[in-house]
Parts: structure tokens; sequence; C-alpha cells
């Protein structure tokens, strides 16, 4: 990834996000979070997660924002008055997001301490974020956290089903 | 074997727990069946056990959380033996007594019965601290819902008052044993919270003391010894007859018994340096027991009173320090936990017919229900402590034994004047004992039988017979031949003692010699060393 | 090349917009969004740290978040549509059935 | 001294004994699971029949051990009872001279009074019960001398202790009753507690010389091979301490107040436990432990001191009183108070001696007032009888034979023996001559109390009481006149037995001589009680009269017995009541659940204090949840 793909991907990213958080319709936050997940792939394409990328487009910006869209519609939800958009602590809690932002580039701008995060960039192994490499980790040494995994989904559909379910 | 005895009340309450609900007389047979069961097996525990080995006997040893030298390790010895035993005997009555009793939440009720029970067992036959903690804890918690659903009127207070209380100290000992794990691992490169190596490790002056406090905060809470007593009445009169009946017949041995077995073992030095307090406290609370008890117009909170006396003389007996003193000591537990749980039953018996406690509201009763009054009569003389009954033997040995400590040793301090105080207190609560129990005795079953309330009342029923009947044997054979529980119980008594005294002597030694290092005189220091190397 | 701090800052600020909705919105599925938001946040940089370290266990962390993303959704979903029945609002300031 | 020491003494074993205490336990038994069963006859013939089997092996045992040389003892040792490292305390019995005489007292007069009892008590529902306890009694009793050591003797005291509680308050339904027993238990144990320390310290002094022992015949041979065992200091408080314990259990100052209560209960109980028996277990015990008294001269004086002053503080007592129970109360406390005398003063064969003849005329004295009352439908007040010889002539001649007895009179049993601890205490060994002239006085007060009781009760030719009653009176049933004719006999001839020739291998027992007039004075002293007596309420008809008056002055003063009841309740029951209220509701309530439950408030006002952050408003926490991050963001780039 050349510098100049990181600033055009970053100001996309960046100002989607702002969309997300600031627009006053809830369809369009939903909207804006959907290209925003889909700039996010995007970039995880650029650093070599090529299936991470492809599952964030299926799973995210597929079967989670319509899930979001679908229970905005199902509860009819406008757009709010300005005073009903943003709580009370809005000048309290800008201040603090600006805080840990200035804190956290501060930090990772001097390359995160002892991390020495901005040279060792090293030679990836080949086959670095491919199908077959990801798929050999996850069944070799992951299996268990990945069939706990699927146990957790099946209990999160039971339990959204239970729950959404109208009582009668 | 013991492990046999420890978890067949465990299974036994997950059975209850499958049982439905409606079949209140099935959990009930169950219990009832599964404790006697449970008494049955630890009767083979006193089959198979040798009274002429001093230490544990029949030990299972498994390794639980290995990482942390956690241990599965339980065994008998001389002085777990016949509380396991008191246990396992007194369960069975229990549940039969609370039979027409408790009627709300029966499988519940029962379900805890169990749960408690297996929690005791395993405190008693516990070798591993960690487990012992486990299983410490383990029957705080159903003991605190007993008398919270089950108790009376101010149940909630009482309950939380009485966990908190015990709570508060438990953790003490939690620290102290987390301390001594991690001891162990510096002087000897491993965690472990076994008994027997911990007793080995080489702990400075101050440590003792601290750790040593510890411990006997913990377990005088549970004692209760004065000034921590306060939430034992409450707790009684607010617990179901059962609870009470397990509560004073079983739970407070744990505090006595947690000082003869880990305080005094482990801490010698501080032991022996501090028998001047826990004597005092114990005659403290011999003479305000007896005396506080002599006023109460609540017969629970009388008998509860009473338990605060009679559990003084045993911490007197135990920090005696000496074979007397300790048997003496481990007896009157047993004999505490056979008539003040007898008494309770008693109490119980009236409350369930006429539901109050009040002193106030009986008298005559001997008229109205002979029986029940002339089985009164000689659990009464049990806990006075008449000779022929069980309550001499234990106290008769225990003032023997505190006798020589506080008189002839001096053991509690140096002036002759206050040690014969200290006696002479402690002699009182023999007077004292006799005072609130016959002046009880007298208000609810002499006089006049003026309340047209008793005169409806039934005399004991044949199940209520039957639940008396083996702890009248028992207060019987135990007073007129001790000898068979005695004689289990020197050879351990014999060599924890003798393992003190000798510990308490090196850590002495070894005190003097680092404070002499210290001071600069090396000269003298070798001597020294051998003086303490010697046994 | 793109330093891997760049990436990381990228991830921060987008974490700090996220969690500034939470705090400044009103609706519960526009602040529920944001934490969405955050999450996504939190996977760029375990990419990025991924290929910076060279090995796969960053993404196979993104992986499992994704999935657990996916589960907490449709949870949190029904949750809000349950509130929603019972209260009529969305509005985060009117629920406080935890209040103390 | 007639039997020498030459001939070996022997310590044979045998296995009968046990049976002298076995049979009352049965009787015990019966009487508690199959008399419901059998009825009231049965229980009639059981519990006196046991006793008499009890009295045959003890005459068995006499016979056996007169077969023996001099000095002897049967042993019947059958398992031991507590094993604590060295000490060891056996179950056994051991029979020797002084025991032999216990025995036989213990199961003779009892077998008597437990036939008397079928009488006396036929008319009450509860005889089983009644029996249960007298049979339990006399059980205990027969251990208390027939225990090997201490520690059996102490479950006798404590067990008589505990029938006489049950049976004081036989009729449970009077409270005053039901406090009667309460307070003769607890008075008891307050003896009791001065026992067993007394017992430590004997047991701890002998260990600190290696003997490990609370036998009697062990201790006594260590003391005699090593005196020195015991220096004369720590003698003399053992011998106080267990003095302590006599005390309690027979009635002498401090602690005699609990025995004029006891009469509420049947009076054949008062005849057995409060005048024959029971009450002298002190003396029994102070007599089985000479050997270590004789170690502590101090011990000895303050015995004799206290028995004398108690012995003179009860008579004068029963100068006045007006209950026929309560009179022959304070006679039985003061004539303990002379058997103490006795062995106060070392002459502890002479006090055996007097428990003896004491029990036969006592007993005898209880068992007629018991026969009067019987007759007087339960009427106890002497100022409601008079002239009762006429109508209970045996009831009557045999009361008078006990008075004669316990005056002093020469040639019946009590003039020997009282006469004997006086010139004892006048030159015997441990003389205290001044007590010999207290003793004296006493035993003119004492013809005096007894004479007046005669003759207000059986002289005269009228009864003082309601026409109904009157009507009623009559001889008891044979079944009680039997005994009484039975003891009186034993009355007017239990001086003459041999009882010292018998005792003196134990107690060294010698011939005092003193001057004519010191053997007489005593002798003297009761002639003029019984003539003032006679000249008072026996000549003089509206002596009765005066007794209704309220007592004024000295006579007030000894009416309500020094107020010494009054004084003890207010120096020890009420500060005692009013100390454990303090405990309860002062520092039990106030200052531990206080600061316990202040504890607990602080906590909750603290929660309170903080509750209030608690919004439930989830933008609220997320935002201090950030806040922490925050700082701990900052403290992680200003540290890294």
């Amino acid at each position: 990834m050349d510098l100049f793909t990181f600033i055009i991907l970053a100001i996309l990213l960046v100002g989607s996000a702002m969309a997300v958080v600031l627009h006053p319709s809830p369809v369009y936050s939903a909207l804006s979070l959907v290209v925003m997940m889909s700039l996010l792939a995007v970039y995880f394409l650029f650093l070599n997660a090529h299936v991470v990328g492809a599952l964030q487009i299926i799973v995210y910006a597929g079967a989670v924002m319509v899930l979001f869209l679908f229970v905005i519609m199902l509860l009819n939800l406008q757009t709010e008055s300005r005073e009903n958009q943003q709580s009370e602590m809005k000048t309290s809690a800008t201040i603090l997001c600006l805080v840990m932002v200035a804190e956290l580039a501060f930090f990772l701008g001097k390359g995160g301490g002892k991390l020495e995060l901005q040279t060792s960039q090293q030679e990836l192994p080949a086959g670095f974020g491919t199908m077959q490499a990801l798929s050999e980790r996850l069944f070799t040494d992951f299996v268990l956290p990945f069939e706990i995994t699927s146990v957790l989904l099946l209990v999160a559909a039971v339990g959204a089903v239970v729950l959404a379910r109208r009582q009668a | 074997m013991v492990s046999l005895v420890l978890f067949t009340p465990l299974v036994a309450a997950l059975f209850v727990l499958l049982l439905r609900k409606e079949h209140e007389d099935g959990a009930r047979w169950v219990a009832l069946s599964a404790s006697l069961l449970t008494f049955v097996l630890s009767l083979g525990l006193l089959w198979n056990f040798d009274g002429n080995l001093a230490e544990f006997q029949m030990v299972e040893q498994v390794p639980w959380i290995p990482d942390f030298g956690i241990e599965y390790h339980v065994g008998i010895d001389g002085i777990s033996l016949f509380l396991v035993l008191l246990t396992t005997f007194l369960v069975p009555l229990v549940i039969l007594s609370s039979w027409n009793d408790v009627h709300k939440r029966v499988k519940e009720y029962q379900f805890l019965f169990l749960v408690l029970e297996t929690g005791m067992i395993g405190a008693f036959v516990a070798i591993d601290l960690f487990l012992f903690y486990v299983f410490w804890e383990v029957m705080l918690i159903p003991m605190y819902f007993l008398v919270g659903v089950w108790g009376g009127q101010r149940r909630i207070y009482a309950a939380i008052k009485f966990l908190l209380y015990t709570m508060v100290g438990s953790l003490l000992m939690l620290v102290a044993i987390l301390y001594l794990a991690y001891q162990h691992n510096e002087q000897a490169g491993a965690l472990s919270f076994n008994l027997l190596q911990l007793h080995d490790l080489n702990l400075s002056n101050s440590a003792q003391r601290w750790l040593f406090w510890a411990f006997v905060f913990s377990f005088a809470i549970k004692v209760p010894l004065f000034p921590f007593h306060t939430w034992l009445p409450d707790a009684h009169v607010e617990a179901p007859t059962g609870g009470s009946v397990i509560l004073a017949g079983v739970l407070l041995k744990m505090g006595t018994y947690g000082l003869i077995r880990f305080a005094i073992p482990l801490f010698p030095f501080a032991a022996y340096e501090y028998a001047y307090v826990l004597i005092a406290l114990a005659v403290i609370g011999i003479f305000y027991g007896a005396l506080v008890a002599m006023v109460q117009p609540d017969l629970k909170k009388l008998v509860a009173y009473s338990s605060v006396s009679h559990m003084g003389f045993v911490v007197l007996g135990l920090f005696a320090f000496n074979l007397q003193g300790s048997q003496g000591a481990i007896f009157q537990m047993l004999n505490h936990g056979l008539s003040t749980g007898a008494l309770f039953l008693l109490v119980g018996v009236i409350y369930e017919r006429r539901h109050t406690r009040l002193i106030s509201e009986y008298g005559g009763l001997w008229k109205q229900v002979p029986l029940y009054a002339s089985i009164f009569l000689v659990t009464m003389f049990s806990s006075i402590g008449l000779p022929g009954l069980n309550g001499f033997i234990g106290e008769f040995l225990i003032m023997l034994g505190a006798f020589d400590a506080v008189i002839q040793k001096g053991v509690a301090g140096t002036s002759a004047g206050l040690n014969w105080l200290i006696m002479i207190v402690a002699v009182s609560g023999v007077v004292l004992g006799a005072v609130y129990m016959l002046w009880m005795y007298q208000r609810v079953i002499f006089g006049p039988l003026q309340n047209e309330e008793n005169k409806k009342l039934t005399d004991l029923s044949s199940r209520e017979v039957i639940v008396f009947a083996p702890l009248l044997a028992m207060m019987l054979f135990m007073g007129l031949y001790p000898k068979p529980f005695l004689d289990r119980m020197e050879k351990t008594v014999n060599v924890t003692l003798a393992r003190a005294e000798a510990k308490r002597l090196a850590d002495d030694a070894r005190f003097r010699v680092d404070r002499m290092r210290s001071d600069g005189r090396t000269a003298t220091v070798n001597a020294e060393i051998s003086v303490a190397r010697q046994p | 090349m793109v330093p891997t701090h760049y990436h990381l800052i990228l991830s921060a600020l987008l974490f700090t917009i996220g969690a500034m909705g939470v705090l400044l919105r009103r609706n519960t599925i526009i602040i529920f969004m944001s934490v969405e938001l955050m999450l996504n946040a939190v996977n760029l940089s375990f990419v990025a740290l991924a290929q910076h370290w060279g090995s796969m266990d960053g993404q196979l962390i993104v992986f499992f978040v994704m999935a657990v993303a996916a589960a907490e959704a449709a949870v949190g979903l029904a949750i809000i549509l349950m509130v929603f029945r019972t209260k009529e609002t969305v509005n985060a300031d009117e629920l406080n059935f935890m209040r103390g | 001294m007639e039997h020498a020491h030459t001939a070996a003494q022997a310590i044979e074993a045998v296995s009968y004994l046990r049976w002298i205490v076995f049979f009352p336990l049965i009787g015990v038994l019966f009487n508690i699971f199959l008399a419901p069963k059998f009825g009231r006859r049965a229980v009639n013939l059981v519990a006196p029949g046991v006793i008499l089997a009890a009295f045959a092996f003890a005459w068995t045992a006499f016979e056996h051990l007169n077969g023996l040389p001099p000095g002897s003892a049967l042993v019947d040792h059958l398992y031991p009872w507590i094993t604590a490292g060295n000490l060891q305390v056996d179950f056994s019995l051991r029979v020797d001279a002084l025991t032999a005489v216990m025995i036989l007292i213990i199961t003779g007069v009892g077998a008597l009074i437990h036939i008397y009892s079928t009488g006396y008590m036929a008319h009450d529902e509860d005889v089983a019960r009644y029996f249960t306890y007298l049979n339990l009694f006399t059980a205990s009793m027969l251990l208390l001398v027939l225990g090997e050591n201490l520690l059996l003797l102490f479950v006798g005291w404590e067990g008589v202790g505990l029938c006489s509680y049950l049976l004081i308050g036989f009729w449970y339904t009077d409270d005053e009753k039901a406090s009667a027993g309460k307070k003769a238990f607890i008075v008891n144990r307050i003896g009791d507690a001065g026992f067993l320390l007394g017992m430590f310290l004997l047991f701890w002094t002998l260990v600190a010389n290696g003997v490990w022992t609370l036998s009697f015949s062990e201790i006594q041979r260590a003391i005699a091979e090593h005196p020195e065992f015991i220096s004369g200091g720590v003698a003399t408080a053992i011998c106080l301490l267990l003095f302590i314990g006599a005390t309690g259990k027979s009635a002498q100052i401090p602690l005699y107040v609990w025995l004029p209560d006891a009469m509420a209960g049947p009076t054949p109980v008062s005849a057995l436990i409060h005048a024959a028996t029971m009450v002298t277990a002190g003396v029994y015990m102070i007599a089985r432990l000479h050997f270590l008294f004789e170690l502590s001269p101090t011990a000895l004086a303050v015995v004799a001191y206290v028995a004398a002053f108690t012995a003179i503080l009860a008579a004068s007592i029963a100068l006045v009183q007006t209950d026929i129970k309560k009179v022959l109360a304070y006679s039985t406390v003061s004539q303990l108070g002379y058997m103490f005398l006795g062995v106060g003063v070392g002459a502890y064969g002479a006090g055996v001696f007097h428990l003896m003849t004491h029990a036969f005329f006592k007993a005898l004295l209880f068992l007629g007032a018991g026969s009067v009352i019987h007759g007087m439908s339960d009427e106890q007040d002497i100022r409601k009888m008079g002239g009762l010889l006429r109508k209970m002539p045996f009831t009557g001649w045999t009361f008078l034979i006990g008075c004669i007895a316990i005056a002093g009179v020469p040639y019946f049993s009590g003039y020997y023996s009282k006469d004997l601890i006086l010139e004892e205490a006048y030159a015997g060994p441990h003389a205290q001559p001044l007590l010999y002239w207290v003793g004296t006085i006493g035993a003119g007060m004492t013809a005096f109390y007894m004479f007046r009781l005669f003759f207000v009760t059986f002289w005269g030719s009228e009864v003082r009481a309601s026409h109904d009653v009157v009507h009623h009176v009559h001889e008891s049933p044979w079944s009680m006149v039997i005994p009484l004719v039975i003891l009186a006999v034993l009355s007017v001839l239990g001086g003459n037995l041999p009882l010292l020739n018998w005792l003196s291998p134990m107690f060294h027992a010698g011939h005092v001589e003193v001057p004519d007039f010191i053997r007489w004075l005593p002798t003297v002293a009761g002639a003029v009680g019984v003539v003032l007596a006679f000249v008072t309420y026996g000549m003089n008809t509206k002596a009765v009269e005066k007794m209704n008056e309220e007592p004024v002055g000295m006579r007030n003063l000894l009416w309500n017995k020094w107020f010494v009841d009054e004084a003890y309740d207010a120096a020890f029951v009420k500060p005692t009541t009013s100390l454990a209220n303090g405990f309860w509701k002062g520092v039990d309530t106030q200052v531990i659940d206080g600061t316990v439950n202040g504890t607990a408030r602080v906590m909750e006002l603290w929660g309170s204090a903080i509750r209030t952050i608690q919004t439930g408003n989830v933008q609220n926490y997320a935002m201090s949840f950030l806040v922490g991050v925050t700082v701990i963001l900052f403290l992680g780039v200003y540290l890294w």
C-alpha cells in the first residue's frame, strides 16, 4: 500500500465513520456504515488479508447491516429533532474523545514506544492471508475456539428468536 | 472409604434435586435414607480406625490443581474421627425431627441439608488447607439459606449477620493459607497446601503472630468466642429447629476443631505466647455466656448463650496445652453437640406445637407432657455436666487440664492471684450453668399448669421418641464409659501436642539465635544452634 | 510502504469516532452501530499488526471478532426490539431499568 | 487401741460389691419402664425390696470384712472409666471399715424409710416417680461411699445432689417447692466447685511429685510414705477447698441455707436425704481423707470453728421456729455441726459415731414428724397441734425417744456420741477447748428446742386445729409405724454399738481423759434444757398463744433466721441478676452489636452516597468507563 492509497482510503473511512455517528437519520447512518465497512474490506485487501476482506463484505456489510436495516424499518424510525439526537454530555464527550485521540496519536506516533512499530517491517511468508493458510491454522490450532464460536452463534440465534418473539 | 462417606450426601442431594416439587415425602425419605446410609458408612470408619496410630488414616491423596500444589487429600485421625461421627449421627436425627416441621420448599430444604452434611464432613477430613477452605465455605452457604429461607421473623437480618461475620473471618484465614503456601514455595520450591508439609515451615516470629491471629480470628468467630458471639443468638433464634441443631451441634465445632488442627500445630510459638489472651477470652465467655443466658426470656436464645459458655470451656481446654485439657476439649465438643443439639430439638418440639419460644408462655408442662419433661430433664443435666452423663467427663478433663496450665504452670500469666481468679471464674461456669438451666427448667416444666393453650399440648410422638432415644443413649454411654472415645483420641492428641511443643522450643531457640546474630554476639550463636538442633 | 503505525493511528481515530457515537447519540440503534464501528476499528489494527509481525494470528482473531459481532448484533437487536415494544422508544435517556 | 497392727492387712478382690449399687439401680429401671405396666403394688414391693437386697449384700460385705484382719479392705474393680495419658480413673468400689458402716446405715435406714414411704405416699398418684428418685438416690449415695477414688465419690456426691433436687421439688406444681429444689442444687454446686478445685490442686500437687492418681488408697500411701509431697500451705488450701464442698453438701456455714428450704420435699425424703445420709456425706468425706486433713492443723481448726459456729447458730434459729419440719431441719444443721466439730478436732471416729446415731434418731424424728403431718392432714404448724400423744401413741412415744436421744440423756445413743465429740474437743489430739464450751451451750439449746417441739406437739389435752382435721387425726398404718419402732430401738441402743473399736484401725482413736465435771457438763446442760422446755411449754398452756404473737427483738431476729437469706439475696442473687442484665442489654446489645451494626450502617451510608451516581443511563456508564480508559492510556503513555 502506498501512501497515496492510504490517504485516500483514510479520508473516506473517517468521513463515512463521521457520517455514521453524526447523521440525524438512522437509515443514512446505517448506509454510511455499509460504506465504511466496504471501504475497510478494500483496506484489508491492501494489507494482505484477502480472506478477511471477503468475510468483511459477506458478514458485516451483508448480513449484519441488513439486520440493522430490517430493525430500523421494523421500528419505523424517523429523523429526530436536533435536541433528541444528541445526549446532554455532548461537550464533555467530544472533549474526552479528542483527548483520547490525542493520546493514542501521541503514543502511536512515536511508534508505540518500545514496540517500534514504524521500523520492523518484515518479509511476509508465502501464501500469507490466503484461504489455505488461514484454514490450516483455523482447523488445527484454533479448532476448539472455532467450535465454541459455532455454539455461541447457535445460542445467539436461539436467544434472538426467544427475545424477539412476541409474548402472548 | 472417607470419600464414600464424604460424597454420599452430595450424590443424594443431586438426586433430591431431580425429584418433582410436589413429591415432598419422597425428598424426605431420600434425605433420611441417604443420611442413614452415610452414618452406617461412617461406622465403617470407626471400625477400620486404628487407635494406636497417631497419624492420619485411610488417607486418599489425588492431585486436584497440580499447578498450585492443591490436592484432594483427605483422611481421619483421632481428632476428626468422632467429629465426623457426630455429624453423621446428628444429621439423620435432624432430618427425622423436621419431618412435619418444614412445609415450605421441602425439596430444597433436604437438598441443602445434604449439601451441608458433605460440607461439614469435608471440613473435618480435609488435610489440604485449600480443600479445607472450600468445604468451610460450602458449609456456609446452605446454612445461610436455611436461616434465611426457613427462619423466623428476623431471618434475613440473622442470615446476613451470620454470613458476614463468618465471611470476614474466613477471608483472613484464606489470606493466611495463601501466605503459607507461598512461604512453602520459597522454602521448598513448590506451592503446597498440604498440612503435613506446612508443619515443617520455618516462620519468623512476627509472621507466626500474624498468621496465628488470622486463623484464630476466623475460628473465634465460629466458636464463637467472646466478644465475637453476637451472631450466634440471632442465628439460632431465627434458624429452623434443624438448622439450630446443626449449627450448634456441628458448625460451632469447626472453630475449635480448626484451633487444634491448624492454629496450634502450625504456630505453636504464637499460640503459646498468646495463650493468656485466649484463656482470658474463653473464661470470660464461660462466665459471660452463662450470665446472659440466665436472663434470656427466649428459650432458644438461652440455649444459644449457653453454647457460648460451653464452647468457652472447649477453648480453655485446648489452650491448656496438655493431654487432659485437649482430650477433654474434644470430648466436650462431642458432648456439646449431643446435649445442645438435643436441647434445640426439645425447644423445637414445643415450638412446633405452640409457635412460641417465650419461657413465660410455658409452665407446669410436666403434668401435660411427662415423657417430654423427663427427656428434657436428662438432657438438661447432661448439659449442666452431671457426673454419670457425658457432659461431666469433658468439663472435668478440661478443668483438670486448665488447672495444670493456669495454676501449676502459669500459662495464662505470672500473677498467682490472677491465675486463681481465672480458675475460679472458669469453675463458676459450672455453678452458673446449673443456675440458668434449672431456672429455665423450673419456669417451663415445673409450677402450676396455668396457660390454657398448654393444656392442649400432646406428648412426644413415636417419631420424636425415635429421635431422642439415640441421643439419650449416647449421653449415658459416653458418661459411663468414655474410655473407647478417649482411647481413640489419645495417640493423636498426644503426638499433636508433642510436635507442637517441640516446634515451639525449636522456634524459640531459632528466634534467640536470630536475635543474637543481629546483636552481633556471634560467639554464643554456635552454642545456641546446637541447642536448637536438639529435639 | 506505509508504516504500520499509520494504520494504527487510523484505527485509533475510527475507534474514537465510534466511542463518540456511543456517548453522543440518544438513539440506541445508532449507539449500537457505533459499537460495530469500534469493533471494525479494532479489526483494522489486528489486520495491520498481522501484517507487521508476519503472523496469521491477527487475522484469525478478526475472524472470531466477526463471529462474536454477528452474534452480538443478533441478540442486541432482539433486545432493542423488545425494549421498544415495552417502552415505545429507543431513546437511551429514557431507558433506565437499571437505575439503582 | 484394741486392734494392734501386727496382723497383715489384706486387700481382697471380690465381685459382689457392685450389686450393692446395682440393686437400687434395678429398682430405678423397674420404676421407669415397668411400673406403668405392673402398677402400684409391684412398685411398693420392688422399691423397698431392692434396698433390702442391697442391705443383704452390704451385710455380707460387713461380715466378710469382719473375718479379715483389721485394716483390711474389699475391692471390686469394674472397668477403667476415664483414661487420659497418665491419668487413669477406675470404676472400682472399695469397702473398708468406714465404708462398711456407711453402707449399712444407708441401706438399713434407707430400707426402713422406703417401707415407711409405701405408707406415706399411699395417696400420691406419682408413686413410681417418687421411688425412681428414691432408689436412684440410694444408688448414688452408695456409690459416694463405695467409690474407690475421689472422682467416683464426686459422681455420687453430685448424684445425690440431683436426687435431692428432684425429691425436694417432687411436688413440682408448687412453685415454692420447685424453687427450694433448685436452690438446693445450686448451693450444692457452689460447694462442688470448691470441691473440684480442691481435687485438682491435690491431683496436680501429687503429679508434680510423680504420682498420677485420684485413688484414696494410693493417695494415702503416697502421703504416708512421703509427707513432704504436700507442703503445709498447699495442704491447707486443698483441705479448705474440699471443705467448701462439704459445707455445701452438709449444710454448714456459709452454704447451709438450702437445707431448711429443702423441707419442701416429702417427709420421708427429709428423713433419708436431709437427715440420715446425704447431708453426712461431707463428714464422710473428711473422715475418708483424714490423712490429708491431718497434714494441715489450720484446716482442721477452720473446720472445727465453722462447725461449732454452725451448730450454735442453727440451734438458735431452731429455738423459735413453729414449723415442725423447720425445727428438725435446723436441728439437723446443728447436729451436722457437731459431727464436723468431731472431725475438726481430729476425732474422726467420734464424728462418724455421731453420724450413725444421728442417722437413727433424726430419721426417727423426721419419720415421726411425717407421721404427725400425715395424721394431721398435711398440717405442719405446731401451733395447730397439741395433745397428739393420746391420738397417735406409737408416733408420740417413739418421737419422745428420739427427743431423749438427741438431747443427750445418759444411756441413749446421742449421749454417747455427742459427749465423746465434746470431750475430744476439750482434750483430743487437735483440741479446741473454747469450742467445748460452745458445744455445751449448743447441747443445752438442742435439748430445749427438741422438748419444746415435743411438748407443743404432743403434750396437753386438746388439738388446736379445725374440727375437720381433729376428726381425721389417726395413728398411721403399720408400714409407717414399724420403721418408727425399729428406729426407736436403734436410737436407744445405737450408742452401745462397738463402732469406735471397729473404726480404730483407720483412725487410731484413743480414749481421752477429761475431768469429771467436763464429762458431765453437757449432760447437765441438756437436762437444764429439758427442764426449761417443760416449765415453759409443758406446764404453761398459755405459751402457745404467745407463739402466735408478732415476734420482736431477738425473737424477730431468730424467727427470720438472722436474715441470712435476705443478706445472700442482696449480696449475691440480686447483683448477679443485674450484672447479667447489664451484660445482655449493655454489653451485648449496645457495645458489641452496636459496633457490628454501626459498621454496617457506615457501609450503608457510603453505599447510598455512591448510589447516586448510578443513574441507570448506559451512556453515563460508558462515559465513566471511557474516562477511565483515558486516564489509563495517559498513564501508559506517560510511563512508557
